[in-house]
Formats: C-alpha cells, structure tokens, sequence
C-alpha cells in the first residue's frame, strides 16, 4: 500500500519538500506522517467513506472491515494473542486514563499502592495519582543520575498491596530504554500487581511483543509512530478486559438498554464508546504498514546511526550538560546550556530553522530530580540526516556564540 | 539587525547577564510570586510602598529566560520612585507596546523589549514581571500567587 | 477556503463520483466530507505538521494559532461568549460522559433526579445512569404517539431535586425537532438544573445559538457536519466550566504536576488531556467554512425540500408504517414494512446501491416505546437530491412486491 | 438468479410466511434464548429429548427476519426425531456450509440457506436458532441466555 525507500524515508514525507530548510528535531512531540498514510486517510474519505458496525449497505460493510483488518494488524505488530485485546483509543493519554479508571479504580483500595518512576510523563502520574485516596499509595522508583531506573529501589517499592505497576518503556525526556522485560518479571516474582507499559515512545523505534514482554497492558499514539492524531492502541490481557468494567458509555458499547437495566458488549466493543475515529484508524494501518515496509530493524539502524553522531557532536560541546546518559538510549537528547535559558535556545534555533522543543515535557517531576526548570530537547526519527545533526550543532554553537 | 539581534539587544543581554535590583525588598508592603508553569520562569516581586504612595524599593528575585529577566531589571529600574498609579500606567503602555500595533507609548528605555512583539510566543516572558507588579499592587488574586501561559 | 456551489452542493463530494450508483441515505450516521475538509487535512498535513502547545519553533506555533483559530470559529459558529467555553473532544459521546463524570458525578447525589427523554440516543442515556445510586433517580419523559416530547410530563418530572436535564435537540430516529428553547426557559423558571443538549443531529441543519437557548452545556461530533471522525466539540458556559474539576487527566491540561499535589490549568486546557486530534481540528475549521459558505439557510431549504418529497412519498406507501411524524421534523424517515423485517428491508435496498440503515440506531428503549424490534431509517443531508428519493421510493417499493 | 433472489430463495419465503414448529414446546427438557441486540432477532428454542437422546419434539418461537425465522423453520424441521449428537453435527455442517468455503457437506434443503455466505452481515441471522440450538443441548451458557453479533 504504501511506497518506502528504505535508503532514504525523507523523500517520503511531503513536508519536506514544502520547507526544504527545516531540520525537524521535535519527532518525540510528534512524528511527521509519510504521503502514504494521508493518500489512505484521503482515498478511504473519498472513496470508502461509511460509518462501521451495523451497517447492512456496502460501505458500511467494508469500513467496518477495514477498520477490523486494521485491529489484526495492530495485534500482530505487537504480537497480542488476540484481535480482542486490540482496544481503539484517542491516544496514550485516553488509554492511561481508561486501565486507570476501569482497572485501577475497582482494584486500589486503602493500603493499596501504584508503582510508577520518576521518569513518567504526567499521562503516566496524574490519572493515578486521581484514583488514590492518600498521596503516599503512589509509590516513586527513583532514577539513577544518568537517568536510569534504580532497580533496586523498584525492589523495595514492590509488595504483595502493589496492585498496579506503570512503567514508560522509553523516556520522552531522557531517551533512557528502560529493562522493561526484566522489570517485569521481577514484579511477576513478588507481587500480582497488573503492569501497564506507556509505549508512546517505543513503538516506532523497536520491535513490541506484549507476549513475549508479558505486560498485562501496553499503551500508544498514532501520531508519534507516522499515523495520525486522534488515535491510539490499548492492548489489555484478554482475560483482565474480559473483566472490566466499561469507562466511556453509550452507542457501540452496549448489549441491551433500557431505562432499569444495561448490559455491556464483550471486549474490546466495550471499551469503545461511540463513533470511532474511522479514518484516523485507517490511517494508522497505513502506518503500521510503513513501518514494516521500511521494518522495524532498519529503523533501529538509522536510530543508532544518528543517535552516534549526535550524541558524539553534543558531548564535545563544552557549555552543553547532557541530561539522560543512559547505557541504553534512543535519539533523544535533553541539555541545558550554562548561562542560556532553554527558552532563549529554543528561539535561537527557530531563527536557523532547527526545530527543538523547550520546556519541561510534560514530566515536572523529573525536572525537578535533576534540578532544571526546563531542558532543550533534540529528538530524531527516520526522516532525519546527518545534515540535521551538521546544521543543528551550528546554530548550537551559534547560539552560545551570541550569549556567552 | 536580524530578529534575533532586534529581540536580544544588546541591553537586553547586558541586564540578563546583570539583572538590577535582583533581590527580595525587606521588610516589603507588596508581594507576588508568578510563575510560568510552561517555560519555568518564576519570580517574587516585592515592593515597599510609602504612605503617600510612592514605590520607595522594588525587586525581583527568581529563575527565568533572558526576556524575563531583562523585562524585570528594566522594570525595576524605571519603577522606582514612581507612584503606585505612574507604576500601573507603565504597565498598561508597556503591555500596549509588546502585544499592540500602537506605535506612540511612552516607556523609555523598555522600548528595548519592542522586539518580542514579533515572537509571539515569547510574549509571556516579557510580561510575567509586569503581571505579578500588577498582582502586588492591585490584588488580582487571593493568594498572590500569579500564572500565565 | 472551501469551494462551494449552492445549486449543487452533490459535486463537491467525491464519494459520488466514485460511486456514481450510489444513494446515500445514512447522513444521520454519518455525513460524507466534502474535498474541500480533505484537502484541508492534507494540506495541514503536508505542509504544517506540528504538535500544539509550547512549541518555540514556528511550526508548531502555526499550528497552534491554527487550531484555537478553529476554536474561535466555533464560537461563531454557535454564538458562545467566550473561546473558552469551547472543549475539543472526540465526539457527543465523549462530551457527555465528560459532563456527566466531571459535572454530573460532583452535583448528584441521593435523592437527587437527572431528566431525560425516552427518545434520547444511548450516549444521552448510558453515562447517566452510570452517575446514578438508583434507577429512579433517572427520571424519563415520555412521548407522543407522533414522537414529541410530552411537555405536559415534562413539567411533572422537574422538581428542585433535578439537578441535570439533558434532551435531545433533535432525534437521530425520529427526526423530530424539539421545542428546546421553551423546554429550557420551563426548566430555568422551576429548578436549578443545569441543561445540556445533545446537538448531534442539529449542528449541520438549522443554526444553533447558545446563548440565545440559554444551554448550559451543548454537544456534537464533527463527523456528522460534514468533518471527520476523532473530533467533536463540547459547549460549557464558563462560570460552570470553571468550578468543574478535570475528566481525563495527562499532558496539556496541567498547571503543576509534583508527586505530592497537581493543580489544573483552566478552561479550555483542564478539559483537554495529551495530543488533541490536531488535523482533525483543522478538518472541523474546515467543515465549518463549508457549512458556513452554503449557508445554514440553504441548508434548511434544502433539508425542506427533501423533507417534503420524502415525506409525501413514503406516506403513499399503503405498507409502510412511518414511525415519527412531529409537526416540527428534519428530513430523517424512520418506518417498519408490515411482513417484512427491517433488516432484509435493508439487504434488499443494498441491492439496489441504496444505502439505509436499519436496527435499533442506538435507542433501544425508543424501539420498545414503538414497540418495534427495530426499524428501516432512510436520512437526508446536502447532497442528497430528488432523484436519490425516486431511487429509494422504488427499491422500496421492489423490495415490498418481492416478499409480498 | 440475481443475488437476491439466490439469498431469498423461494423456500425461505415460504417458511418465513409459515414457519414450522414455530411455538414453544411443553414440557420441555431443553430450553435456550437466543438474542441478537443489535437487529433484534429473538427466539426461544425448546426440545423434548427423550431419555435415548434422541429428540422427540422441538420448537422456536420469536422474532426475527426471513433468514432467521426460514433457518429456525427448517432448523426444527431437520432436527425431530435425530439424536442429540446427530443434531450437533448438523449444525456443525450447517455452520461450514455458510461461514467456509467447504462445498462438501451433507446438510438437506438447508442448501437453501447458502446463499446467505454471499451476504456477510446477515450470516449471524441465519446462525442465531442454531446457536441457541447448541447451547439448549451443551449449556454454553450458564443462563440459556446467548446473544450473538
Ligand atoms: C442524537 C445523537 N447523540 C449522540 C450521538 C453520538 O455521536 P458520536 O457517536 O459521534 O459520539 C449520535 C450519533 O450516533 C446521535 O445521533
Ligand atoms: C512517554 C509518553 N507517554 C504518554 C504520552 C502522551 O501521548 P498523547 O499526548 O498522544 O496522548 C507521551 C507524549 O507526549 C509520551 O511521550
């Protein structure tokens, strides 16, 4: 469906060619979207155009079973045992929100504690901390100062009232990959917590297999993986959905209504509440089938390829305090620069047209650990170059020319 | 003169690098603490005020980006000696002059910040002194804790 | 932005050139997009993607400028007062359960009585009785035989326990427009409740004037006027939106985030938790200016037009029983065939490239108040044209003199 | 033959105008509801089984469109006088006839009914009595309550 070029993706992407100069360094925000995911959003919208579930006409038919081939795809690109634990969603956000509501609600009672780090973007703290009772059930692992998770303060964190583990699988601010795999399997081992993996910044740069990972759930955004805004994956264990209790309610979710008495549809009907974002699920097939045209592997090369470089070209920079030094690190790079407000760098490099993100993150709290208000952040995906790094290190230095 | 170099003039640098009255005024008759919750600029203003009215001290102390810190230096040398409503004046021209067209305010040698007008988003950092001056004097809020966005 | 030609607005939608067979007769689901909201979403795409928020970089300062424009338009759009009362969510389901988990969940307690109709869609019912101890508390008003709303048992069920109303603009089965602006003034002078109208049959037929109905809360999906999926808008009067704590929590909506205590940002952002869905945003500006260059005038004209026709040839069918017949109606057909169940009703039809919809559409409990299992429903909207009706008259008429 | 005509063959809209064995029996030994909430087809399916397994008398009873209440007709018709096991494999042929692309099953006239493969969405109408058929005589259910979509 979708042409790629494995040697070059930039020529993919259209937005490159209406701002030839731009070095885009804000893909962790969110990912530009190659011409292959809009030319399906467009065709299915010009062509394809119906409403899904419970339609007898043609189109209905076949959106509902293009929307239905792409919750196979989403359960094969994770690896989920079944297409039931593929849950359509507006994003990481809502799908944080909802295990947190439906799960965590019915399940963390007085005593009760939430492991979270202190690395978790605020959609993996805020609606746990809206769930508790008393500050003290959210329990913090601490990181390490290069920014990795102190496994041995997870250890102590864990015991038999954990009843919900919340781990990022990549840090948005640190780049940090934690031992998602290993971290489980410890909690596996000493507790029977339910572990939810934010997955937002994993997703499009390593292979996920939520079996092999044994999460019970595993959370993304379309737009941070090539696909568009507006949607996102929960993946939840069959036998938990099966569980649960609805979160949003109304069309598409029900069994029977009336005005004494509902009952609810299986999963993952369940868990979808109204019109969903048809076309925005179509668009994340198509880039579900991007990423695999180009596959994962390569993906992790030109990562690794560009992750070098600059990490290499940031280090040399003296004035440059790199935060988030982790052993094991995707293309993302948060610093401050001595004497330079983020703010006044992240001006600086708009007027070279590098595009860096300022500010804290979203993740307050580990500002607050490593003792800045905000940071400067370099994120790369596919479509960037070596140029991008050249011309981002030069306003760089630019920029600290000007202050200092 | 870039945009950048129209921005960050030269005076701005100079009282980012040596913000003036850079410090907490005690005892003081006016508080406020505004913080940006987006960019982390956070600052005290205090004051003391006289009987008859007239900003006898004023400081600022805090953490924040060139602008800010430039906006507050200014700020505080062109307050002082003023009277509360001469204060409150300025600060309605200044915010004319960072977020209007209008070309004819009197601001003195703020007219140095003219520049963020074209950075829209760096607006609110020149601002956030004036909006917690304006909370000290005039109590726009409870706590006089103040945030902008 | 959008071209647009009165006369026949059928050619500004590619689907029919694509499907030059087909009469689409299912807008109430959803309606087609005009080429004018697609290419707006793939201009953005290709030539302005970016995140919203607290980006430096010009981009992302476009886009954001981009999408509170959308939310200014809005505004206009329904007159509110103030950009603010504008939320950005995924659709009427979304915004109701927004209100009735944030709003509903805070003011309702035991005792107290939340009215609605028994003509409302399951979205308008569900969230609702989620919210509620027991079952009388949700206080149901009846309708006509001709499917009004019986103002009479209105009156009786408004007490100074009721703390919500929420009513149906207009039925998505029915069709029935209802006298909203008389409910609230009623409801307004003997309680204190606050209203919400569900809009999402309104929005893209007649002009809706917030301030004007006095609402305090009003709702509706993108992808019925005309927009696209994954975006609709919830209307909330500021005094109110103000004092309501969050609904989903994440990034974006936060003022301070600590692991001891998080504080809100205001309205609009404490309503709209992570990403929004940007381009779908942008798709809704568009559809807007789509709505607004026809004209909501000629929208109605056309509406009564297809009305009239529609109306004066189902009712000659001798067979068919028309279920809705308001004196105040949108062009929305809801019938049974005496011996024939809907459902092959609707099979039949798709024979014929008419598309309709049959089954309960999301109102279980107005299917057993007409005491039917469910009906065949044939819907309106701008591109539909005379001929559409003849086609469908005469697929109905083929279908009934196959089974009888 | 159109599609249609293949979907609705003449027999089907003879049992659906004058479905057989369309009442509940009494008493029964076997009972199951079978519902469809999103069309609405509801039946009850009852059976006599006698103490050879062998099924004496069966019925359904309900609401429903021509496909399902000819499947249910033709169901009941098949069924009377077949062993329990006999009737599970009938409907274990019945459901490859119109679910799989198997041309090789043994299933009587309910060839007719093969037609509806053609016609996805309305498979789980003709599936519905066979369900509840399956369930009556296995518990599938611990409520002999089933709804399918
Ligand atoms: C009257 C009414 N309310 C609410 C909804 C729900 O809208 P959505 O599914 O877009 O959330 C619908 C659409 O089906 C409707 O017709
Ligand atoms: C680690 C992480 N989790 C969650 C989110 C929230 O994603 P969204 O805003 O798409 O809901 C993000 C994106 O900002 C993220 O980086």
């Amino acid at each position: 469906m979708t042409r790629f070029t494995p040697e070059n993706p930039r020529s993919d992407f259209s937005i490159f060619t209406h701002h030839a100069d731009l070095v885009y360094l804000d893909s962790t925000a969110t990912t530009h979207k190659p011409d292959g995911v809009l030319d399906a959003m467009a065709a299915f919208l010009k062509e394809k155009n119906a409403t899904v579930h419970r339609g007898i006409y043609g189109l209905s038919v076949e959106a509902t079973d293009r929307c239905e081939h792409v919750r196979q795809q989403v359960k094969g690109f994770i690896n989920a045992e079944k297409e039931e634990e593929i849950i359509f969603v507006k994003g990481a956000t809502e799908a944080i929100n909802l295990v947190a509501h439906s799960y965590g609600k019915a399940h963390v009672g007085k005593g009760d504690n939430i492991v979270i780090s202190h690395m978790e973007h605020h959609a993996n703290i805020v609606p746990w901390q809206q769930i508790i009772e008393s500050e003290d059930q959210l329990r913090v692992c601490q990181i390490t100062d290069e920014g990795e998770l102190d496994l041995e303060h997870l250890k102590t964190l864990i015991d038999n009232q954990t009843k919900i583990v919340a781990l990022t699988h990549v840090s948005n601010v640190l780049g940090t990959v934690n031992p998602i795999k290993e971290c489980i399997s410890y909690i596996r081992e000493h507790s029977s917590a339910k572990i939810l993996i934010d997955g937002a910044q994993a997703i499009a740069h390593m292979p996920v297999d939520v079996q092999d990972l044994d999460c019970d759930f595993y959370c993304f955004s379309g737009h941070k993986m090539y696909g568009p805004t507006g949607i996102g994956i929960l993946y939840g264990k069959h036998d938990l959905l099966l569980k649960m209790p609805p979160y949003q309610t109304g069309g598409d979710m029900i069994e029977f209504v009336s005005f004494e008495k509902t009952t609810f549809a299986k999963p993952p009907a369940r868990f979808e509440a109204g019109t969903p974002a048809i076309v925005e699920i179509i668009g994340l097939g198509a880039a579900i089938d991007y990423i695999q045209g180009i596959t994962l592997e390569r993906l992790q090369e030109i990562d690794m390829e560009l992750f070098e470089l600059a990490n290499t070209e940031l280090q040399s920079i003296p004035e440059l305090n790199l935060i988030g030094t982790a052993a094991h690190k995707s293309p993302v790079f948060s610093f401050t620069i001595k004497g330079i407000h983020s703010h006044d760098v992240g001006t600086c490099m708009d007027q070279e047209h590098v595009a860096i993100r300022v500010g804290h993150h979203c993740a307050q709290p580990l500002m607050k650990r490593f003792g800045v208000p905000a940071t400067a952040r370099m994120s790369f995906a596919c479509y960037n170059t070596s140029d991008d790094i050249e011309r981002a290190i030069k306003a760089l230095k630019k920029t600290i020319g000007f202050f200092i | 003169m870039s945009n950048l170099e129209h921005l960050y003039q030269e005076m701005i640098l100079e009282h980012n690098k040596n913000p003036r009255h850079f410090q907490e005024v005690n005892p003081h008759t006016h508080y406020s603490h505004g913080h940006n919750p987006l960019c982390g600029d956070d600052y005290v203003v205090t004051l003391r005020v006289s009987s008859n009215h007239v900003i006898e001290e004023i400081g600022f102390k805090g953490d924040g980006c060139a602008i800010s810190k430039a906006s507050g230096s200014l700020m505080t040398q062109k307050l002082k000696g003023l009277t509360v409503e001469e204060a409150l004046e300025l600060k309605d021209n200044f915010i004319s002059l960072i977020t209007t067209d209008e070309e004819d305010v009197d601001v003195g040698k703020l007219i140095v910040l003219k520049g963020v007008k074209k950075f829209p988003v760096r607006v609110k950092c020149a601002l956030l002194v004036w909006r917690a001056l304006e909370d000290a004097l005039t109590e726009t809020s409870d706590s006089h804790e103040i945030t902008t966005e």
